[in-house]
Formats: structure tokens, sequence, C-alpha cells
């Protein structure tokens, strides 16, 4: 196994960004490192999707010379949804600190737990 | 080359932990925009050149900027409020 | 190739168009075209749907030049257009319902931004619906889940603000397991089609290989898209969300949103993963457990809520434990039922978000039990509505809720180990849901005491448009309560054709 | 004849009535009023919180001093949750991560040619996308033809998560509230920092132009080489920002406000939406659409694609410019 994942290097450390970020998301208390977290989380998935699209030894895929040979170029596909998927991750991110900025505002705090009983103690006034 | 990429991994790791364990909020988006630029350059060497300016333009630009601006707004925010409780 | 084939795609596309030209119109016009727009999507849905009917088949849709495997898809059939028609009702009598408060809640001039959002909910639940192409619909489950945020939090209180980050905090642990499963899925079969995917999967499945991958993908998609549509342990987030939101975005995410991931689970069981490998690989006896679990302690929670939103917010936790038992009987027969439940649901629980509207506006816009005694008489469409509501939930006859039950209780039968769980949760649980629906309804009903906030005893009339809702919800309800036949039929030719 | 109970006061007929009523809880007996916090009470609140990280603070700093730490982190039951949260975190950390680092081992291996994820899918993008969408940079191709869908999603998630944004951080100048107009006044930050910094200026002066050739060029070769709508837009976008940043708001203002920012979003993403839906439609009427590809690695080819780039790029450069302006100062 641990042979197998020398070999999948890319791989290993993308799933450990993942539970790194995965765990920043779920359990720290500041938000705003909760949107690192996200973050983080998102770009190991990009890595774990992208290095599925590398061959060794073949080239970025912009045709050089009219050369359309398979066996010259790595696997466009990956690229393309990663491309994709970094988008929405800057979009979730502008959308939550905007969020963040507005709790902050509110209870002057960004500490969620304690944001989350401010908010209920508001609510009973 | 090889060596090289696996340095780079490593470093993202140790990136992305001490982005968990830092204390202060603008180390740790520092060492978040490290990271990104770190992301760049490992899509560099996975061949994807496309992915690898995006990252740059966004993950370590304008995801930057926009964390900047945020800690930026918290702290004027608690500036102004150390100013009306030394008034009042 | 007639012209009846491109309405699925002209409804998906008119959706985002009337969002992005609602981005320059007043908050008015743009609650018009809004209005407008889902009622035509609907009618482009219930012409896909007959189409489908008459032909007997689903076909797919291209989406540009490429055929299957190289461009995108869509694909509509019986099932697709059943569902998608509930959507657009359920969509437009909720926003119709809920117009005077989100007048209300929302800024005048952002109007324009709260309908922006409902369009392209909308389309992305059509989109939801129709797609054929797994990274398809992660893009338009991230829609989903930025339009849900924004309904959240466009009423701009406290609660309803950290109700939001909350539900953005879960939704995106669920859509980074979703993409993490997606990607270990194109790793091994390279396709992101659903229709070519299945065929790799089978081959896999055939022979053996990737074992271990093959699960791994089932439990991250299926943990993923649970965590989103809120199934029990992941449900933290429901009540403050569906609490706390403008009456529209409540009875929306209630009734849609959470749906939408949920079909879109059930499509990827029955298009990509296949229902029998996830059967024989004891995933879904793992759904059906955090089914029943879901189940009784949804409605526990809600016995123990005083504030009446919050109540209703836990039931659904309760309800969508039933469907997720439905999918983990792990028979055809009760993912009939999951699926009949799934609409079912959808309708009541938009009925009671929007039905309480009106109760609390003859009761000072207060929402706990004690305010709300009496209200039944102040407004009697509302508190019929609600009444109507309540008892389907509880599986009165003649109303949806009891059918729901019934078809579950009957496809449990079919399955020998998991009958007697099944009938015994559903007789606690339906005994739960009425003691705290029932009390409610009591509530309502009951006179006012000399010693209770004084609350002027006079007669409130909504206006015309939450009863026309309330009305049309309550014909919904009965339609679904009492000509159930043809739709579970259409239900059944549509999961066969799904595989 | 019953038995008569004198102790009615406390039966569960009575509790279970009072439940029905609306008046107690049935599962959290005791609990019949709601505490009435006030704003006063809310502050005193806040401060007490305050006053209590600033104690935790202390704390960890004395505990740092002192050697027997564990005697003041039992005193505090707080402290004890959180290292519960730490230790949680740290478990589910390691489970997550072993789950899936013994699902990779049983992938294929990265950087082969016969992975499964290399088969006729990609080998036809490459061998006929150039023929096919006239795009010498394969991926641009892709996304932006053979899988255009998914890429019309997501400059609707741009654009829906920019009216997120709107929604929560515009401030409106003619709101007749006067909390708003004190927020305001509050937020423009440009006060606490110099003005006309002249440096800052200088080098923005020759740096502007720069970047934003530069972002041009990433969008209108999308098509030829790396980069694209995105990438480019994001460019041009961080190129406003400097400009702003050097010259201030009122320069800008002449530029672009933020009437420019609606109608280039609205004409770029209408563009956008009739162009794919025109080529979705005669794509599956099986209809030419009529739209030559040129000659690949010119400027001016590839169909669609150098125009839609063209609407990607304005929309991302609008959208980034309006997230900052919006973070900054809650207006245009």
């Amino acid at each position: 196994m641990i042979q197998h994942l020398s070999l999948n290097i890319e791989e290993t450390v993308a799933v450990i960004l993942f539970g790194v970020g995965f765990t920043i998301l779920l359990l720290h208390r500041n938000l705003i490192k909760k949107i690192m977290g996200m973050n983080i989380m998102d770009t190991a998935t990009y890595l774990f999707l992208a290095s599925k699209g590398y061959i060794t030894g073949r080239a970025v895929p912009i045709v050089v010379d009219g050369v359309q040979e398979v066996s010259a170029y790595i696997n466009p596909v990956p690229s393309g949804l990663v491309l994709t998927g970094i988008v929405v991750s800057v979009s979730t991110t502008a959308l939550m600190l905007s969020l963040t900025i507005r709790l902050y505002e509110r209870y002057h705090s960004l500490d969620l737990d304690e944001i989350l009983i401010l908010a209920k103690e508001e609510e009973q006034t | 080359m090889r060596l090289f990429e696996c340095i780079l991994l490593l470093c993202l790791i140790v990136c992305a932990v001490s982005v968990a364990f830092t204390r202060d909020l603008l180390t740790s988006i520092i060492i978040f925009m490290s990271y990104s630029l770190l992301m760049c350059l490992i899509w560099m060497i996975l061949q994807s050149p496309d992915l690898a300016i995006t990252e740059a333009a966004v993950g370590a630009g304008v995801t930057s900027i926009l964390f900047f601006l945020t800690l930026k707004k918290i702290r004027a925010i608690r500036k102004e409020e150390q100013n009306e409780q030394e008034e009042g | 190739m007639s012209f009846v084939q491109n309405f699925p795609f002209f409804s998906i596309i008119l959706a985002m168009f009337s969002g992005i030209i609602s981005s320059v119109l007043s908050g008015k016009k743009a609650r018009n075209l809004s209005l407008v727009m889902i009622a035509v999507t609907t009618a482009l849905s219930a012409g896909t749907l007959l189409f489908c009917l008459r032909t007997g088949e689903s076909y797919p849709y291209m989406m540009g030049h490429f055929p299957a495997p190289w461009g995108n898809e869509i694909r509509a059939g019986i099932l697709e257009g059943v569902t998608a028609v509930f959507f657009g009702v359920v969509m437009f009598l909720a926003v119709l319902g809920g117009l005077d408060h989100t007048a209300e809640d929302v800024e005048e001039n952002k109007l324009n931004l709260f309908y922006i959002m409902i369009d392209l909910m909308l389309s992305s639940l059509l989109a939801l619906v129709y797609t054929n192409d797994l990274f398809t619909a992660y893009v338009f489950v991230e829609i989903n889940t930025i339009a849900g945020c924004g309904l959240i939090m466009i009423r701009q209180k406290g609660r309803s603000m950290s109700a939001a980050i909350r539900y953005m905090i879960m939704s995106q642990l669920g859509s980074g397991l979703f993409l993490i499963g997606l990607s270990i899925l194109y790793d091994i079969t390279g396709h992101l089609l659903m229709s070519p995917a299945k065929e790799s999967v089978a081959a896999l499945a055939a022979s053996g290989a990737y074992r271990i991958p093959m699960l791994v993908i089932m439990a991250v998609v299926g943990v993923g898209l649970a965590i989103k549509s809120g199934l029990y342990p992941f449900h933290y987030w429901i009540p403050d969300t569906y609490g706390y939101a403008t009456p529209t975005a409540s009875a929306v995410l209630s009734g849609l949103v959470s749906k939408g991931y949920i079909f879109l689970l059930i499509k990827i069981f029955y298009r990509v993963l296949g229902y029998d490998n996830l059967v024989s690989s004891q995933m879904v006896n793992v759904l059906y457990v955090f089914g029943i679990t879901g189940m009784v302690m949804g409605s526990l929670h809600a016995i123990h809520e005083t504030d009446t939103r919050r109540m209703t917010a836990y039931s659904s936790v309760a309800q969508i434990g039933y469907i997720y038992m439905g999918i983990g009987l792990g028979t055809q027969y009760g993912m009939v039922a999951a699926v009949f439940h799934i609409f079912t649901h959808s309708a009541t629980k938009a009925l009671l978000f929007i039905s309480a509207v009106g109760l609390y506006e003859a009761s000072g816009d207060k929402k706990d039990y004690v305010s709300l005694r009496g209200a039944g008489y102040r407004n009697p469409l509302a508190g019929i509505g609600f009444t109507v509501g309540s008892l389907s939930m509880v599986g009165f006859p003649m109303l949806s809720g009891f059918i729901s039950k019934l078809l579950f209780a009957t496809s449990a039968l079919e399955s020998p180990h998991k009958m007697l769980p099944t009938l015994i949760v559903l007789a606690v649980s339906t005994t739960l849901n009425a003691v705290y629906f029932l009390r409610l309804v009591i509530t309502l009903y009951s006179r006012r005491r000399p010693e209770d906030a004084p609350i002027p005893e006079v007669k409130v009339r909504s206006s015309w448009h939450l009863r026309l809702a309330i009305l049309c919800f309550i014909a919904v309800n009965l339609v679904l309560g009492m000509w159930s036949q043809p739709i579970v039929q259409a239900i059944a030719d549509g999961l066969a054709m799904f595989g | 004849m019953s038995r008569r109970r004198d102790n009615y006061e406390t039966s569960r007929w009575l509790r279970f009535k009072k439940w029905v009523d609306g008046e107690t809880d049935p599962l959290s007996s005791g609990m019949d009023a709601i505490p009435v916090v006030t704003e006063g009470q809310m502050r005193e609140r806040r401060k007490n919180l305050a006053l209590r990280k600033a104690y935790d603070e202390e704390l960890t700093r004395l505990s740092a001093e002192h050697a027997d730490k564990t005697e003041i982190m039992k005193a505090r039951g707080i402290r004890n949750f959180q290292k519960f949260y730490k230790v949680m975190s740290v478990i589910l950390c390691l489970a997550i991560i072993s789950v899936l680092l013994w699902t990779i081992a049983a992938l294929p291996v990265t950087g082969g040619a016969d992975n499964p994820a290399n088969n006729e899918v990609a080998a036809r993008y490459i061998e006929k996308g150039l023929q096919e969408t006239g795009a010498v940079n394969i991926v641009t191709g892709m996304i932006l033809d053979y899988r255009a869908f998914d890429t019309f999603g997501e400059s609707c998630v741009l654009f829906i998560a920019s009216c997120c944004v709107l929604v929560l951080l515009r401030l409106d100048a003619d709101s007749k509230n006067d909390n708003i107009k004190k927020m305001i006044a509050e937020s423009d930050d440009r006060h606490f920092e110099p003005k006309d910094d002249i440096i800052l200026q200088k080098c923005a002066c020759v740096l502007v132009p720069v970047i934003m050739i530069f972002g041009i060029y990433i969008v209108l070769n999308g098509h030829l080489s790396p980069g694209g709508g995105f990438s480019g837009g994001a460019v041009l976008g961080s190129g406003l920002i400097l400009y702003l940043n050097a010259y201030g708001y009122k320069k800008m203002s002449r530029l672009f406000t933020e009437k420019v920012y609606r109608r280039t979003t609205l004409c770029a993403l209408t563009f956008y939406c009739l162009a794919k839906s025109y080529s979705f439609f005669t794509g599956a009427n099986h209809l030419e659409s009529g739209i030559p590809t040129g000659t690949p690695g010119a400027i001016l080819s590839s169909g669609l694609i150098l125009p839609l780039n063209i609407c990607v790029g304005l929309v991302v450069a609008c959208t980034m410019y309006a997230f900052y302006t919006l973070f900054r100062k809650g207006g245009m």
C-alpha cells in the first residue's frame, strides 16, 4: 500500500489536504479560518482531479505544429473541469466573507458558536 | 523534477496545517496566499498552464484581496467600538 | 425530432434568462416577470410530460453539436416531467402566497435581487431534474446552494444571517464530498455522462475490479447529498434555516431545495451506480438506518419546540427520514413510495408554511403557541389550510400523507428483513406526528383566555394571493390523496425508464 | 366511586393540558417564562464575552509561564470543551484521510497512459478538437464548445454570488433609514489611510496599463494560448482595483459606476445566453449552425469561442471590481 501511495503522491497529498480542509471547515470556530478551510478543501479536490489528467512525459494540450496525436498531449478534460470549479469556489468564498462582515458588524465576534448564542439571545428580546 | 514536485507538495501540507494552527489571522491569510502560489507551481508541473494562470490571478490575487479586505473591515469595526467605549 | 422535445431545454434557459434580465428591472417588474416565467416553465414541463406519456419512452437531448460521450446532454422522461411540473406548481404557489411578506421583509430596492434568486433557483432545480451529466449536476447544485443561501439571508435579521452561514458551511461540506466522489468516479470510469458511466460501472462490477473505490464513491456521494438535504444526523442547520427565513423562502427551501438533492441522489443511484450494486453493497441499509432514526428523532425534537415555525422545520427532518427510509428499503416499490413522498412532503410542507403566514397575520406576528390560540377563528381560511396540512402530515385518509404512508407500509411488506422495524417506526412516527400537529390544531381552535396578551379580536382577511395560494395547495393535496393511482403509475413507469 | 384526587395541580392531565395550550414544555419541566433580555443586557453580555476572552488570553499566557497549567485548565470548563473540540477535529481528520488513502491505494497509478480516464472522450477532443471547434487550446475548446452548458452554469454561479454580495453589502444612499446613512458615513474607510500617496500613484501609472494590456491579451488569446475569459477577467479586475487604490473613488467614478457595471454584466450575459441557446438549439435539432470556425491559429477564428471569452472576461472583471468596492464601502 505504501509503495502504491508513493507512486500516487499527488493524490496522497490531495487527500491529506482534503482531510485537513474538511476538518477546519467543520470544527474550527473562527469564521475566517473556516472559509480558508473551505478553500483548502476545494483546491485539494482540484489537485486530485487535475492529477488524474496528467500523463508522464506528455505536453500541454495546446496543438503545436499541427500535431494531433493522442500520444502527444495530456488529458484535457480534468483541466476544464477544474477551471469551472475554481470559479465556483471563488464565488462561494466571496459570499461567505461578506456574510462574515455583516455578522461581525452585528455581533462583534468571529466565533460561530458565540454568534449563534448572541443571535438566539437577540431573538428573545 | 520529481524531487522538486515532492518538496512543493510537502510545503503545501505544511502550509495547510499551519493555517489551521496559526493564531494571528493576518499571518494565516498570508500563509494561505503562499499556499495558492505553491498550488500554481504544481499546476505548471502537471502541464496545465490554464489552471496555473487562473490560480495565480484568482487564488493568490482576488481571493487574498478579499480576505485582506474582510480583515481590514473587521479591524475598523473593532477600532470604532473601542473609540465609543473610551468616549462612553 | 419534434419541436416539443426542445421544451426541457427551453424551460431551463428561460428561467436563467429571466434571472439575468431581472438584474436591471425594478422590484415589481421582476416579480411579475418571475411569476409569468414560472407559469410558462410549468406549461413547458407539462408539454414534455404529455409527449413522454404519449411516446412512452425517455429521450436524450444534446446540449450542443456533439453526441453522448463528448458533449453535455439532458434527458427527459416521465418521472422527470412529473417532477418538473410539480416543482413548478409548488414554486408558483409559494411565490404567490408569500408576496406581501416578501415585500415587507426585503428592502425595496433589493426586491429584484430576491426574484433573481427565485428564477435561478428554479432553473437549477430543473437542471438537476433533467441533467444527464454528473459535472453539470455539480455546477447546478452549487447554484442551488448559493441561491438558497441568498433566499435565507435576504431577510437581514441577525438570526437569519447566522442561519445562512451555517447552511452555507454544511452545504460546502456536502459539495466537497460530492465533488471528491465524482473525481474518483471519473478516475475509474473516464466518463462524466451518466449513461456511458453506467456501462463502465456495470463492466467494473461484473469484473470485480475497483471494489473499494466503488464502495467509497457510493458512501461519499450518498453522505454528501444527505448532508445537503438534511438527513437526521446532519440536520443541525435545518430549524434555523426554515424557521427564520421569509415565508416564500421557507416554503421553497423546505419543499423544493432538499427534494432537488434527493431526486439527484435517486438519479445517480439508478443511472450511474446501479441500484443492484447498492443493494448488494449494503449501502442502502446505512441510509435505511439513518432514515428511521431521523423519523423518530425529528418528531421528538418537534414536540420540544414552542415556536411553530421551528416545529414545522423539525417535522421536515422527520419527513426527510421517511424518504431515505423508502430509498433504503431496497425494493422497487420502496423507491416508488419514496418518490411519491417527495411530492407529498413538498406540497404539504409548503402549504403549512404558507398558511401559517395567515395565522401569524391574525396574531400580531407572534409565532408561539400562546399567541396563536384562537387564530383559526380569526383567519378561517388559513386555519383550514393549516389543519389540512397537519392532517395530511399525520396521515388522514383522503389526503396525500395517507397515500404515502400506505405505500411505505405495503412496500415494507415486500422486504422480509426490514418489515417489522419499518412498520413499528411508521406507527411510532405517525403517533408522534399526531401529537405535535394535532396539539397545534387544537390550540388554533380553542377559545382565548382573559389572561392572554391582548390581540384585537377581529377577523383578518388575507390578501387575495395568499388565499388563492392556500386554496390551490389544498387542492393539490386532495388531488394527490384521491387520484393517486395515475401518479403512482407514472412514477413506477418513470423509474423503469431510469434504469 | 372513584377516589378523590387532591393533587390535581401536579396531575398528568393538567400537565398535558398545559402543554396542549402551549404553556409548558413537556420535556424540560420547570421552564415557564422566557427570560427577557434588554438591549442594555445584550451589551453587558457582549462585554462579558469580551472580558472572558481577555481572561482566557491571560490564562493562556499565565499557563505558558507556569509549569502546572493543568490545574488552571481544569478550573475552566470551557477550556475542556475546546480541548474536546481539538481532539475531535484531529480524530475526524485522521479518519477521513485514512479512508481516502485506503481508496486511492486501489486507484490506477498517476501518469499512466492506459488509465481508464484516458479513453475515447479525451482522444476525440485531442484528435478532432481543432477541426470541430477551431480552437488551438484544446481545454478552451472543450469548456466553451463540447461542454458549454457547464460553463454557462459556471458564469451563472458567479452572477448569483455577486447578487448575494449586493444584497448583503450594498448600502443605498437614497435610503430613508438614518441608521443606514450613518453606516455609509462610517464605512468609508479611506479616512484612515493616507490619500494621494505619490509613490503608489507613480507605480500605478506604470503598472496599470501593463496589467490591463496583459489581461486583454489573455482574454483575446484564450483560444490560442493558455488563459481565457476567466483568468483574463480576473487580471483586468485586479488592474481596476489597483487604479482605484491609487487614485480614489472620485476618479474611478468617471470611468466605472454601478450603472456601467449593471449594463456590462447584463449585455455580456445576455449575449452569452442567446449565443449558447442558438448553438444548443441548432445542435440538438441537427441543423447547421452556420458559424465559421476560421483558420486555426488566427486571432479571428474558432467561431463563438472568442466572443464568449470576451463576454466572460467582461463579466468577471466587473464582478471582481464590484466585490472589491462592495467589501470596501458598500457601493460603487
